[in-house]
């Protein structure tokens, strides 16, 4: 398993883009932010917190159907589903290695974004925390959503069709927390609700791609 | 005949017209679809009934 | 037997494409699937790999004991041939590489990235990959692909050894590999015939 | 009534005859309540002395609204046996619904757009129902969307199933995540069991009228396009079994 692991890190090095695409986006929707909205500081620090999260969303979603497609297209998938893994634990290990990848660079960055975006003192300590435990949940939920698109020659537009409503929760929990840090109100309520979704998609989401991987390979 | 609708008029017939218009248009296209199919696939079954 | 067949029908996309097929490997032993192209090879063995689940019938084997092979090798073309073979060791469970290696000639190749290697020398190092997993019988569909006279030998003596340690093969191809020890087994036989028309049930035919 | 000869009309023959036998019926019932239900509800009730004629509205907006979640959970249901014992007939029944189900959503929203802008003073308000609903409707869009792009029927359905089962889960969570997100400006449930509270008796007959019209619309359609398809199963079967030769 720590093999599959360290390898799709190395891939994900090798290949260029892997770790700074998903940053280099990121960086870019914070810079178009405020072109759409206007320069005004106190606009961007009311919308900071929501521009952040909806950015490390799409920077997620922009990677996703590379988690299983390059295995799926040269084969490493046929030969995984025969190796002695179970097929949980692959999909697992995978949307792990998409999280160190692409959420956790996200997670490490994002006050630096919120610089740019004039985001109030009081709001980093929340936002950092609302995106490293929203984070694991958008590759867990992403995965799945490759697994069931892994197949298909045209997925890339339809796996965002399928996850984008599957995100909505974590984003409401995970945007409401950091916007209420800001605000200098209590962040407790959505905090649980947002460990409790990450929590329950990463202990029962990976079931339902190993189930939906398998019948893909068929 | 027509109810006196006042100053919603507007509101309530348009939302009578684009329900009745999408319903309409749901039952044509599923009974467009069903006659379809089903001429379809019975010239399909005689053809391959024809061909043994 | 390290892989016992029998009755089984495969189905591809619903449709039953081969029936009846029973067959024992024996420790030692390898089997040559023969037939033209679409007969089904690919799904047979699938099935057997456990890939997909068959029609009726049974597949006993251990699932302990299989690796399969199939037309893509699973190579990562900016991993290196060693990172390559390394990873595949320790998916399943071992660590040395070297005998993989030399069985197959590849201690030249070993820093070269994946990717910069001829197609034949891809297809070689895919076959190394069954060595290093350390799993006695071998199911390839189509290993010699893109292999040339003396790659194609140099798989035959891969094979013998395997078998010579007691390990077995399932392998569908349609060229000579030169490995008279084999057993042939045609698949043509086994076509599925249609499904009766008027029969009309959960299989819609 | 034996629960277990119920199975028998998983079988898509026996399935086509017999709904061939009651869908006559059935869709006639069905234009007849729509029409008593929506002619009576449209001229022969009185205005609501707050909301005005704008009242006339909730005879489309509630029954699509109740048949927009009732459709998923038939979806739901029909999934969860095709899943647990792979009737065909069940997983097809779940494609067939979708449409019908994605247009009652889209009947709602447009309903409730249209109903909001002379209550609310704004066509469209982020409230909690109204932006459930838009997220339901997605979800109809996803999961008819991989019905489409996938061809091999039988993964399709083994697809679509799960995502139906994941979907429902998530879909149940932005319900809640939503309310915590916005209190909204919706009115209450607009039908209970005690429904002094809710809805006066002048609205509530006609507005049954029109929900068991829905229900019976409903009911035609999935059972029509169930049948079609079927037929468009066999159809591709036969032409790959000829393909064989």
């Amino acid at each position: 398993m720590i093999a599959l692991l360290i390898r799709d890190l190395r891939l994900a090095m090798r290949a260029g883009g892997g770790f700074g695409l998903g940053l280099a986006f990121f960086l870019i929707v914070v810079t178009l932010v405020p072109f759409g909205v206007g320069p005004q500081s106190d606009l961007l620090a009311r919308i900071a917190a929501g521009i952040l999260w909806l950015g490390a969303l799409l920077a997620c979603l922009l990677s996703l159907d590379r988690i299983l497609a390059l295995d799926w297209e040269d084969g490493s998938l046929d030969l995984l589903a025969t190796a002695p893994l179970p097929m949980e634990a692959i999909v697992s290990i995978k949307a792990l290695a998409h999280w160190l990848t692409t959420g956790l660079p996200l997670v490490l960055f994002a006050p630096v974004f919120g610089l740019l975006m004039n985001l109030p003192e009081a709001g980093y300590k929340p936002l950092v925390l609302s995106l490293l435990l929203g984070t694991p949940a958008l590759s867990v939920i992403g995965t799945f959503g490759a697994a069931l698109t892994v197949g298909l020659k045209r997925g890339g537009l339809l796996l965002s069709l399928l996850v984008l409503p599957l995100y909505v929760p974590t984003l409401i929990f995970g945007a409401e927390m950091a916007r209420r840090g800001v605000e200098g109100l209590d962040i407790t309520t959505p905090m649980l609700m947002l460990a409790g979704i990450t929590c329950g998609t990463i202990a029962l989401l990976p079931f339902a791609s190993a189930a939906v991987l398998r019948v893909n390979l068929r | 005949m027509m109810p006196d609708l006042g100053k919603y008029a507007e509101a309530v017939l348009s939302s009578y017209a684009v329900s009745i218009v999408l319903l309409v248009v749901l039952v044509w296209l599923s009974v467009w679809r069903a006659t379809r199919v089903r001429k379809q696939l019975e010239d399909i079954e005689s053809k391959v009934k024809r061909d043994g | 037997m390290v892989l016992n067949v029998s009755d089984l029908t495969i189905a591809r996309g619903g449709i039953k494409v081969l029936e009846g097929i029973s067959f024992d490997l024996a420790p030692g032993g390898a089997i040559v699937l023969r037939g033209p192209n679409g007969i089904g090879k690919t799904t047979l063995l699938r099935t057997i790999a456990g890939l997909q689940p068959p029609h009726s019938g049974r597949v006993d084997a251990d699932p302990e004991s299989l690796v399969y092979a199939g037309h893509s090798d699973g190579l990562k073309a900016t991993l290196t041939v060693e990172e390559n073979l390394v990873f595949w060791a320790q998916v399943f469970g071992n660590t040395d590489i070297s005998k993989a290696v030399k069985s197959f000639q590849m201690a030249r190749l070993v820093n070269r990235p994946a990717g910069m290697l001829s197609a034949g020398q891809k297809r070689r190092l895919g076959l190394a990959r069954l060595l290093v997993t350390g799993r006695p019988v071998w199911i390839l569909d189509e290993p010699t692909v893109s292999l040339d006279a003396d790659a194609v030998a140099m798989f035959a003596s891969a094979v013998r050894a395997h078998l010579a340690r007691g390990g077995s093969a399932l392998i569908a191809t349609h060229i000579d590999l030169g490995l008279p020890e084999a057993e042939m087994l045609e698949v043509g036989p086994f076509r599925a015939r249609a499904a009766e028309l008027d029969d009309f049930d959960e299989a819609f035919l | 009534m034996n629960l277990n000869a119920l199975w028998a009309y998983a079988n898509p023959k026996k399935f086509i005859q017999a709904t061939d036998r009651v869908l006559p019926w059935i869709s006639i019932l069905a234009v007849l309540s729509l029409v008593v239900g929506l002619v009576w509800g449209f001229f022969f009730t009185p205005e609501d002395y707050r909301q005005g004629s704008t009242v006339k509205i909730i005879y489309l907006h509630v029954p699509s609204a109740l048949m927009a979640i009732n459709a998923w959970l038939m979806m739901l249901v029909t999934s969860l046996v095709w899943i647990v014992r792979r009737h065909h007939v069940s997983a097809l029944a779940a494609r067939a619904a979708a449409p019908v189900g994605a247009v009652m959503t889209l009947i709602a929203l447009a309903t409730g757009a249209i109903w909001g802008q002379p209550m609310w003073g704004t066509w469209w308000a982020w409230d909690p129902r109204l932006t459930s609903f838009l997220i339901l409707f997605l979800f109809y869009l996803g999961y008819i969307a991989l019905w489409e792009a996938i061809e091999d029927d039988d993964t399709a359905a083994d697809l679509t199933s799960i995502l139906c089962l994941v979907g429902s889960v998530f879909a149940l969570l932005s319900r809640y995540a939503v309310n915590f997100w916005n209190q909204g400006l919706h009115q209450g449930a607009s039908l209970s069991l005690d429904k002094e509270e809710n809805v006066a008796d002048v609205f509530y007959y006609p507005l049954l009228v029109c929900i068991a019209g829905f229900v019976l619309l409903f009911i035609a359609l999935v059972f029509l396009r169930t049948q079609t398809e079927i037929r468009a199963r066999r159809m591709r079967a036969l032409l790959a079994r000829e393909r064989m030769g």
